[in-house]
């Protein structure tokens, strides 16, 4: 405390050297929470002290470096530089389970494929809502194949390299068989109503509804 | 350094000294136990705490500890214990050792008095030059204005080969699960034969056999079948009851025959 | 978003030059209050950088700085130069005034960590009142050690970063007076001989109470 007293007694005097003065301006312009005018900077240093000429030393010791001191108006603050903005966030990853009805979807078009939509909506015996197909395009588990040669010239659907890559399979000729689905017990249990996976929060679609109402109703 | 004699300490006492004291008792709120107010006395010896004379402390204590009495001043406990304490070192110090006596002798508990009044007077020394140095927020600062690291929430979906093999198989066995139900594909309804037998009417000048009413399609199957020919028949009755045709049928169980009814101009 | 995830994914292959990783560092160093770890730097920037490194060189940069980076413990911050805390008397952050028995406490903790409180208590000759230990803890300068492995397993406290943050210190062996009170024996923990009142258990003041709540508190 004593030491800054005497400094700024000394300062009644004169001046402080202007590389002092420039590292004062990085101390105030660092701890101030609000942008600060040459004015404040000039009221804060010491009498005889120069903030603009500072100021301007300054700024070029931090051109190109990862803090920058920016003008806000008639008042000075620093800042990250902006291409660094990047590391100011964190990323969170959260993971969800796919919908049924996306999962469905994506079933149908791995077995199927090429598949177009509206054979897709034959096998599963509803409309498939757009969402669920942007969903898995966006996941690039799926992409457009050829055109259908049928009237409308259809486009069809198959998986990508991204899916077999997921799901840990070589072509999708190795996905496993109806008889082997039934040989691992997946086609024999019939799950009761009430442990039915929940329709995706994707299709809204009223078929989708319609289906659920079904299931209820042929439920035991 | 507690080689001292009785007499010496039981010399009387120095003015100031008294003073002191007397001090201490108006004071005594101020003292954080009786290891503060030694600490306190031990200072006015006025030499280093490796030197200090815990006989004369003990000397100092016991006194203080009187006066405070006399004043009817509340002690708390454990300044009595301390006192009674120091009374029992003061004569251990003073009487030769006693060689049949077990336990630690009055120089090592005096020694390791002087040693935690030294260490409680470091500790307070500490304590202030820890105060003395530069402080955030005092005299050096932190960023005034932080960026907050943002949190990006970024969503991914997953499912794994058992999901896809569980909502194929889920598709794939649908119709197994249904009960039975009249599946609309083999249905010829009412108002589809009504439609059929309207345009085919107007052809029938001659009695024919309902049954050559039948649509394409609906002759094979016997399910088919049945479903048109029901509704074939429903609809000629319809028909009859409008007044388009004539119905007959020459027994039970024999074919069903019609024919366009004739409209009479008049 | 784009980008960064670009810059991500390039970062697979080359870490960015050191003196980019110096940027970084210096604008995650800047914008946060709090002291930063190495390895919390390294997982906010690209990967494969070394911010260990980038370090050095940073520290070096802002060597007589109005701003400077100091060490804390295992993490470092951007501070102002005390030199200059005359200039920012605007942002001075006003304290509760701590008790003599408060920074008697605090520097016991710091000089003795990891110590318990039937040590504190042996050392200062007066029980600890609950009150002091919870300031303490509540600003966040001491928190709890390890169980000590003595019968009842008691715990200790420790000094924290933000206590070396607070005085300025690097770690706790940079604590003023340190080497004097070991070479004094000072720092011993030299049980009483037998027959020695001890301290703390006699008080019946009316903290007594209140240490017996807190007692149960930390008791396995």
């Amino acid at each position: 405390m004593t030491e800054e007293h005497e400094k700024a007694e000394q300062s009644l005097f004169a001046a402080p050297p202007l590389a002092e003065q420039e590292r004062m301006l990085e101390a105030i312009l660092f701890a101030t929470a609000e942008p600060v005018s040459i004015r404040d900077m000039a009221a804060r240093m010491p009498h005889g002290s120069d903030p603009a000429e500072a100021l301007v030393q300054l700024r070029k010791r931090y051109e190109g470096r990862g803090v920058q001191i920016r003008r806000v108006g008639d008042t000075y603050a620093m800042r990250t530089a902006p291409d660094l903005g990047f590391l100011m966030h964190r990323e969170t990853i959260e993971r969800r389970k796919l919908s049924r009805a996306a999962i469905e979807t994506l079933a149908i078009i791995a077995y199927h494929q090429p598949v177009t939509r509206a054979e897709i909506e034959e096998i599963r015996g509803v409309s498939v809502s757009r969402g669920t197909v942007d969903q898995l395009l966006e996941m690039e588990w799926i992409r457009f194949g050829r055109r259908k040669m049928t009237p409308g010239r259809p486009v069809t659907f198959v998986v990508t390299d991204a899916f077999l890559d997921h799901f840990g399979l070589e072509s999708p000729r190795d996905l496993p068989g109806l008889a082997e689905l039934r040989a691992a017990g997946l086609l024999e249990n019939r799950p009761p109503p009430g442990e039915m996976p929940q329709f995706g929060e994707g299709d809204t679609d009223a078929e989708e509804t319609a289906v659920d109402g079904q299931n209820e109703l042929f439920g035991d | 350094m507690v080689a001292e004699s009785f007499d010496q300490g039981a010399k009387v006492e120095s003015v100031a000294d008294r003073l002191v004291t007397e001090a201490l008792i108006v004071d005594l709120d101020g003292f954080e136990g009786p290891l503060d107010l030694l600490l306190t006395l031990g200072r006015t010896q006025k030499v280093d705490l490796r030197q200090i004379s815990i006989l004369e402390l003990a000397r100092q204590y016991l006194d203080f500890v009187e006066k405070a009495k006399a004043l009817r001043i509340e002690l708390a406990a454990d300044y009595l214990v301390m006192a009674a304490w120091l009374a029992f070192l003061k004569s251990r110090l003073l009487l030769p050792p006693d060689p049949a006596e077990d336990g630690p002798s009055g120089e090592d508990l005096a020694a390791h008095l002087a040693f935690q009044l030294e260490r409680l007077q470091a500790m307070r020394e500490m304590a202030a030059r820890l105060l003395a140095r530069d402080q955030l927020g005092r005299d050096f600062f932190a960023r005034g204005v932080p960026e907050d690291v943002r949190q990006v929430r970024k969503l991914t979906y997953t499912a794994t080969l058992l999901d896809l093999m569980q909502g194929y198989a889920r598709i794939r066995t649908r119709d197994d699960f249904r009960p039975y139900v009249m599946d609309r594909d083999a249905i010829f309804t009412l108002e589809q034969a009504l439609e059929h037998m309207r345009r085919l009417i107007g052809f029938a000048g001659t009695w024919t056999d309902l049954s050559a009413y039948l649509p394409d399609g609906f002759t094979d199957d016997p399910v088919r079948r049945r479903s048109a020919t029901a509704s074939n028949f429903a609809a000629a009755l319809e028909l009859a009851k409008e007044g388009r045709v004539d119905l007959r049928q020459s027994e039970t169980f024999a074919p069903v025959e019609l024919r366009r009814k004739e409209h009479r101009d008049d």
